[in-house]
């Protein structure tokens, strides 16, 4: 067993375990928190396979704005020890159902598949290629999705202000 | 950079000026806000009218973002229909408990539609999915709007989480198909061709993602719930611009990209154009809330325009665009009534039209018109449309489906007597008031009717986007 | 000769609509009348002359050829397959747009005193020139597609004319039930075009007619559930007939249909809409009679069946304008009967001829008989025949040209309903012997109800009326005057030297073997309608006293004839008519019900699955992609 | 390091597609509007696992999943922030954020 392979199965195995947790456990604080695990376990698989500018924007973005935000309106909404309901049986049942159901579909289609990987030279993952790319407008450029994002936060943030804000009536 | 690349994405742009308008706009004080609607509505016909000067077919930022012919009509049916849309709106924006909506409704509305352009103008998955997003995420906002109703609450919640589940298994999908051809651009997946299953697998949940749009079933639970709660300008708009960016997208991916494969997506799109048109139907029979109604009318008429995709030819898509344009106007004229009586009286149900030919006798013309046209009764155009659908299924030799088809038409024609009898037959003792159509409200509607006598006969309309292809 | 002005017979009417539509309300009623009717008296004249011309010049050794007066390609799908907008005229066509015409003409002028202070009286004429256009539209079609287009138009307007009293529940029922059962029809015709046209590669009537065409020289071979693909779009497209010519079982619509203004029916139900079915038969009668004869063998026995029916339940009816819509069925049933047993080119053709020869001279008298019926609901503002009696004496005019319909239709010589007829039974007899005796049986039970309904109205007890009926005006009893002289002079037009399924003429003459036992069977139906009817007795009502009455009869001296008329009257009324009337209400008419209901119970079944739960919806979705996965990948 | 020797392809698929069906079933179980969008949350992550995977297993020469992998994020932010303040909203109308008790709108 080497240094990686055991690494891997760590995070592989926090990653099933904590969501799994989060999905099933019934205090909502805590699920919130296995969620955060869960997202940083992910944020090390990133690392490892080297991208390692993702991996920062992951805990950044998910572990230090969404998990907060999603806490945040946790208290906002619920009591901090209250339980959740237990899902219905027949809920519970269809959704393993489908669970399963597609895993099996997924699983016995990918799995069989034969991937092809590309010949052509690695490009090396460092901060000075993605920035260049990011900011790029020929090809493999992505400055034309980076502006349009800024325009999706734009209008999420005048909606979201517009929704949240309580009528003055 | 240049002048050329800032002329090809001059749509977009304006977009972009009409947005910054609108936060600027919001600061004025609060008497002067219904002045916005003016000058947004007048930019706005500027800027629709500026998407019909000619251009160059072109391709930007290492490709994408693509510019054509036909992707300049598609977003120009977009932008007439939103034209409408916004034309409808303006008495109800100007309504006093809604004066503090405006900059924030035309704000979330133009961002929309610029997701909408970017779906259309895509070169590249991932501008596609931001496109999608785009047009998703402030829709959400929009739905729910009327803030002091529960019902769009309950929309908007209803919309967002729905629609979240299927872009992510839109997302899986993608990145199954990552996998298999290794490049996100459509240029070069469109070379490429790849018979496993395992990009069966990827091609049918990217489908998806988009049927839920086009709410195809069984992905269309969310479309009556969310065209009930929303502000009645806000589900025209879902069910005529949405609907149309997301049949546009698909067209253009499915016969531009996907056509090798174009085996596997006829047979998925066969199964479930057979179960829209049925069960929307099925469900429109029985629908008393005017909103519901259309809701289902529009799921079966979504049903009917996968019968252009069946045709993997120009035909096909020619049909596709030409059904869509019919099928915005027919449904827009029917919401313009419908927002008008909605906000006079907030009447809603099918009943409260009871005798509306005696209070409203040219509302009640332009209704009958339109609810002709969808039911697809000649001369109107949505006859036309319907006809052309069929023609490129049979041509297709796919005669049972027609069949089905055109089954669901007699059916559909049912219900539509249904709203036409109570307009004009029913009595009804406290009937709608004779209602005042605004200016802007006139235009919407000459607009309409003018496409829905005329694009049936306008042949040369149909050849020029048949030379598009 | 340049026949460019043909546009104007379908562009004519087409503007009468625009104008009276659009200034309806700032017209007098009686200026859009007037307006109305000298814009049709145009097109009429404009109609005669083109049949003038057509027929008088156009005629060579090789017969009537085809002249496209105007063309416009409309759309082109592909190189071949392309729709086009223009006018076609040919013997068919030509003959259909004098009928058109000179009915919608006598219509016009009619309804100008029938339907005099009617509210809505300009709406009411923009109607018809809708309907006028539509249906010129209809028969001067280049293809058939542009036919499928006007008939759909033809369809519309009759809603809106059958509906037009729309005040009146009844008469929405009735325009909505038309127009529904009509389009369920339309349906098959629909499928039936599309199916046609693809594997022809055409749209165009004189392609797809021509001898060397694919649909007739090379028809495809492609089997469907044992039937190959031309008999299959054939019969849809038949059914599409069968819808607008009532056609068992899709005639419901039209005994309802009689909810709408008399002269509207006069129009609609007698005369134009309703031979459309038969029209359309004969416009692709080569493709039926050479390339699909099993489908021509089909329509002919609907044909068959359904004029005997209608006429069986013709004789129960009290209302005249319902005894006039079964007696309808019944002859467009003949009509029917007459293309089914043709075959194709010369004397073959003969049933061809005769159809189109009895389309013809039944616009007039159906007319007629529509137009006297309303001129005598009219006097005494009733539709039932209990209403009626002794009328001869106080409406002269109405009772002389509703005898001459009447003596028509029953097939008396030397009027035009006897020439038709006798053609029609010519052919069947040639043919098929069963469909021949049933239709020589119809002609006696056809002359049995509409002197049944004639002595009703004429003759019979005279009832108290509130007021003393009298004769209609003037503009009302011309066009009775005028449709009579129709009726009895069309018999006498050379049909088999006009309009004939090749083009050519040919030869024929009166058969008396048939004629003869034809006219002996009209003239018992009379007989027996006028011992019946004639005069008021009890003849009827002791029949069915029953076993009380027995003794007495036992020593009447009509015992025999009691005797006749217990078998005739109350066997035939109560066993036969009556169930059949029974079975049209309730079963054919149920069945249609059946179906709406069914769909209704299916709309109830999943109305469950739309909960108002947001996680049932995504479970649905989420289900629905893998399960669509799982179909096309390994169920596939 | 080279992953490729010492963990195969397959292995980040399958935890993928594991994690994207807990995910869905997060969001068919749990009645609770919050804890339907953790379950949103979960899906994404799965994907952008895939994304990253193949980006670095197949197609090391350019950065097109990582890139996507990068939008989804964002937009993922954007989604979650708009789903807090929906949800806000209904807490408000409805004094819940049981899904159960938002279904006012039906058949």
């Amino acid at each position: 067993m080497t240094g990686p392979k055991i690494i891997f199965y760590i995070l592989a195995f926090s990653t099933i375990l904590f969501s799994l947790l989060s999905v099933f456990d019934r205090r909502i604080l805590r699920a919130a928190i296995y969620l955060l695990f869960v997202l940083v376990a992910i944020a090390g698989l990133f690392y490892m396979m080297n991208f390692q500018f993702l991996a920062a924007v992951q805990l950044m973005l998910y572990a230090g704005g969404i998990v907060v935000l999603i806490i945040f309106s946790i208290l906002l909404t619920s009591q901090i020890n209250s339980k959740l309901d237990a899902p219905k049986l027949m809920q519970l049942l269809a959704a393993s159902f489908t669970a399963l159901f597609g895993i099996g579909i997924s699983l016995y289609t990918i799995l069989p598949y034969v991937f092809k990987p590309s010949a052509a030279p690695t490009l090396e993952v460092n901060m000075r290629n993605i920035g260049l790319q990011l900011l790029n407008t020929g090809e493999q450029g992505y400055v034309l999705p980076f502006e349009v994002i800024s325009i999706l936060l734009l209008a999420a943030l005048v909606g979201i202000i517009f929704i949240a804000k309580r009528s003055r009536t | 950079m240049n002048w050329d690349t800032l002329y090809i994405l001059r749509q977009e742009i304006l977009l972009t000026v009409l947005i910054l308008i609108q936060l600027i706009g919001d600061l004025s004080e609060d008497e002067k806000r219904s002045r916005i609607i003016h000058v947004t509505l007048s930019s706005f016909l500027l800027f629709t009218l500026v998407g019909f000067l000619p251009g160059e077919p072109a391709s930007l930022f290492g490709g994408m973002y693509v510019s054509d012919d036909l992707r300049t009509l598609l977003k120009n049916i977009l932008s007439i229909s939103t034209l409408i849309i916004l034309l409808q709106s303006s008495s109800w924006l100007q309504q006093p408990s809604n004066q503090t909506k405006i900059g924030a409704f035309y704000l979330s509305l133009f961002s929309t539609l610029m997701g909408m352009y970017f779906m259309i103008a895509a070169g590249n998955f991932l501008m596609l999915y931001l496109g999608l997003e785009l047009a998703t995420l402030p829709l959400t906002l929009l739905a729910a709007f009327d803030k002091q109703l529960r019902r769009s609450a309950e929309a908007g919640v209803k919309l967002l989480m729905s629609s979240a589940v299927s872009s992510a298994i839109l997302l899986f999908g993608l990145s199954l198909i990552y996998g298999v051809y290794g490049t996100f651009y459509f240029t070069e997946l469109s070379v490429l061709n790849d018979s496993s299953y395992l990009s069966i697998l990827a091609l049918i949940f990217f489908i998806s993602g988009l049927a839920f749009k086009l709410s195809l079933v069984p992905f269309h639970l969310w479309t009556a719930d969310v065209y009930e709660g929303a502000p009645l300008s806000v589900t025209s708009y879902f069910s005529v611009v949405s609907k149309g960016a997301a049949l546009f997208t698909l067209m253009l991916v499915l016969f531009r990209v996907f056509a090798l494969q174009h085996a596997t997506w006829t047979l998925a799109l066969y199964i479930l154009a057979i179960s829209t048109m049925t069960v929307g139907n099925l469900f429109a029979l029985r629908q008393k809330n005017m909103k519901r109604f259309l809701a289902f009318s529009s799921i079966t008429q979504a049903g009917f325009m996968m019968l252009g995709f069946m045709n993997v030819g120009s035909l096909g898509m020619t049909t596709l665009v030409y059904f869509m344009l019919i099928y915005a106007l027919s449904n827009l004229a029917i919401f313009g009534v419908l927002s008008m009586v909605s906000n006079a009286t907030g009447k809603e149900s099918m009943d409260d039209f009871n005798g509306f030919y005696k209070t409203n006798p040219g509302l009640s013309l332009i209704m009958l018109v339109s609810l002709f046209s969808l039911a697809g009764i000649p001369p109107v155009a949505g006859f036309f449309g319907k006809f052309f659908l069929f023609t490129a299924a049979a041509s297709s030799g796919m005669y049972i489906l027609v069949l089905i088809a055109v089954l669901n038409a007699t059916i559909s024609l049912y219900y539509y007597l249904l709203v036409v009898k109570a307009m004009f037959i029913n009595t009804n003792d406290t009937p709608i008031p004779t209602l005042h159509t605004t200016s802007y409200e006139k235009a919407a509607f000459v607009l309409c009717l003018m496409g829905i006598a005329g694009i049936g006969f306008m042949s040369s309309l149909y050849d020029y986007i048949q030379g598009l292809m | 000769m340049d026949y460019s002005f043909t546009l104007l017979i379908v562009l004519l009417p087409l503007a009468g609509f625009v104008l009276l539509g659009l200034f309806h309300d700032r017209l007098k009623p009686m200026v859009a009348g007037t307006l109305g009717t000298l814009n049709l008296l145009v097109i009429t004249l404009f109609s005669y002359y083109t049949a003038f011309h057509y027929f008088t010049q156009g005629n060579s050794e090789s017969g009537y050829t085809a002249i496209k007066a105007f063309n416009l390609l409309w759309l082109s799908f592909t190189e071949s397959l392309q729709i086009q907008l223009g006018i076609l005229l040919d013997p068919l066509s030509v003959m259909m747009l004098v009928v058109i015409t000179t009915v919608s003409l006598m219509v016009h002028i009619y309804s100008l005193g029938y339907m005099k202070g009617e509210k809505g009286f300009q709406r009411y004429y923009a109607f018809l020139s809708l309907f006028t256009f539509s249906m010129l539209g209809l028969v001067v079609a280049t293809n058939i597609f542009q036919m499928y287009i006007f008939w759909e138009l033809v369809g519309v307007s009759s809603y809106l004319l059958i509906g037009f009293y729309y005040e009146r529940p009844s008469a929405v029922a009735a325009s909505k039930k038309a127009f529904i059962v009509t389009r369920f029809a339309d349906l098959g015709f629909l499928l039936g075009i599309l199916l046609l046209s693809f594997y022809t590669n055409t749209f165009d009537f004189t392609t797809l007619t021509s001898m060397d065409g694919v649909a007739i020289s090379s028809p495809p071979a492609a089997l469907f559930l044992g039937m190959s693909v031309t008999t299959w779009a054939m019969l849809l497209i038949f059914m599409g007939g069968a819808g607008k010519s009532a056609m068992f079982p899709l005639h419901i619509w039209l005994p309802d249909a009689m909810e709408g203004p008399t002269p509207v029916s006069a129009l609609i139900h007698a005369a134009t809409m309703v031979v459309a079915g038969v029209y359309l038969v004969a416009r692709l009668f080569p493709v039926y009679a050479l390339s699909s004869p099993d489908s021509l063998e089909v329509i002919a026995y609907v044909g068959s069946f359904t004029s005997l029916f209608a006429a069986i339940i013709a004789c129960t009816q009290l209302d005249i304008k319902r005894v006039l819509a079964f007696s309808t069925l019944s002859q467009i049933g003949y009509m029917m009967v007459a293309l089914g047993v043709s075959g194709y080119g010369g004397e073959e053709g003969l049933g061809y001829m005769a159809a189109l020869f009895h389309l013809f001279t039944h616009a007039f008298f159906k007319a007629l008989l529509f137009l006297g019926a309303g001129s005598v609901i009219h006097a005494v503002h009733s539709n039932l025949m209990t209403d009626m009696g002794g009328l001869r004496k106080f409406m002269p005019i109405t009772h002389i040209t509703f005898l001459i319909a009447c003596l028509t239709i029953a097939g008396i010589p030397p009027l035009s309903g006897f020439f038709s007829k006798d053609e029609i039974l010519v052919a069947a007899y040639e043919h098929n012997k069963i469909i021949f005796v049933v239709q020589w049986l119809v002609a006696g039970i056809t002359a049995f109800y509409m002197f049944r309904l004639y002595f009703n109205i004429f003759w019979n007890r005279t009832p108290h009326f509130h007021h003393t009926p009298h004769e209609s005006p003037a503009l009302m009893t011309f066009p009775l005057i005028f449709l009579a002289i129709a009726s009895v002079l069309a018999g006498f037009v050379p049909f088999h030297a006009l309009v004939t399924s090749d083009g050519k003429a040919f030869h024929t003459e009166l058969h008396w073997m048939i004629a003869i036992p034809s006219v002996l069977i009209a003239v018992v139906g009379i007989g027996v309608a006028a011992w019946f009817y004639l005069k008021q007795n009890i003849l009827p009502e002791k029949v069915t006293h029953g076993v009380k009455g027995m003794y007495t009869l036992v020593y009447h001296k009509f015992y025999i004839d009691e005797l006749y008329l217990f078998l005739t009257h109350k066997v035939i009324f109560n066993f036969i008519s009556r169930p059949v009337a029974w079975f049209d209400r309730h079963i054919v008419d149920g069945t249609m019900n059946l179906i709406g209901d069914t769909t209704v119970y299916g709309s109830n079944l999943i109305k469950k699955m739309q909960s108002g739960h947001m996680q049932w919806y995504i479970w649905f979705f989420t289900s629905g992609v893998l399960l669509l996965a799982f179909l096309l990948l390994y169920l596939n | 390091m080279n992953l490729q020797a010492e963990i195969p392809l397959h292995y980040m698929i399958v935890l993928s597609t594991l994690l994207f069906f807990i995910g869905l079933v997060g969001v068919l179980i749990r009645r609770n509007l919050i804890t339907m969008l953790m379950g949103i949350e979960l899906m994404l992550n799965a994907v952008n696992i895939n994304f990253v995977a193949f980006n670095h297993y197949l197609y090391p020469h350019r950065f097109e999943g990582h890139f996507f992998a990068l939008i989804v994020m964002a937009i993922a932010a954007a989604e979650a922030a708009i789903a807090i303040a929906l949800i806000i909203n209904i807490y408000r109308k409805f004094s819940t954020v049981n899904v159960d008790d938002v279904d006012e709108l039906k058949y």
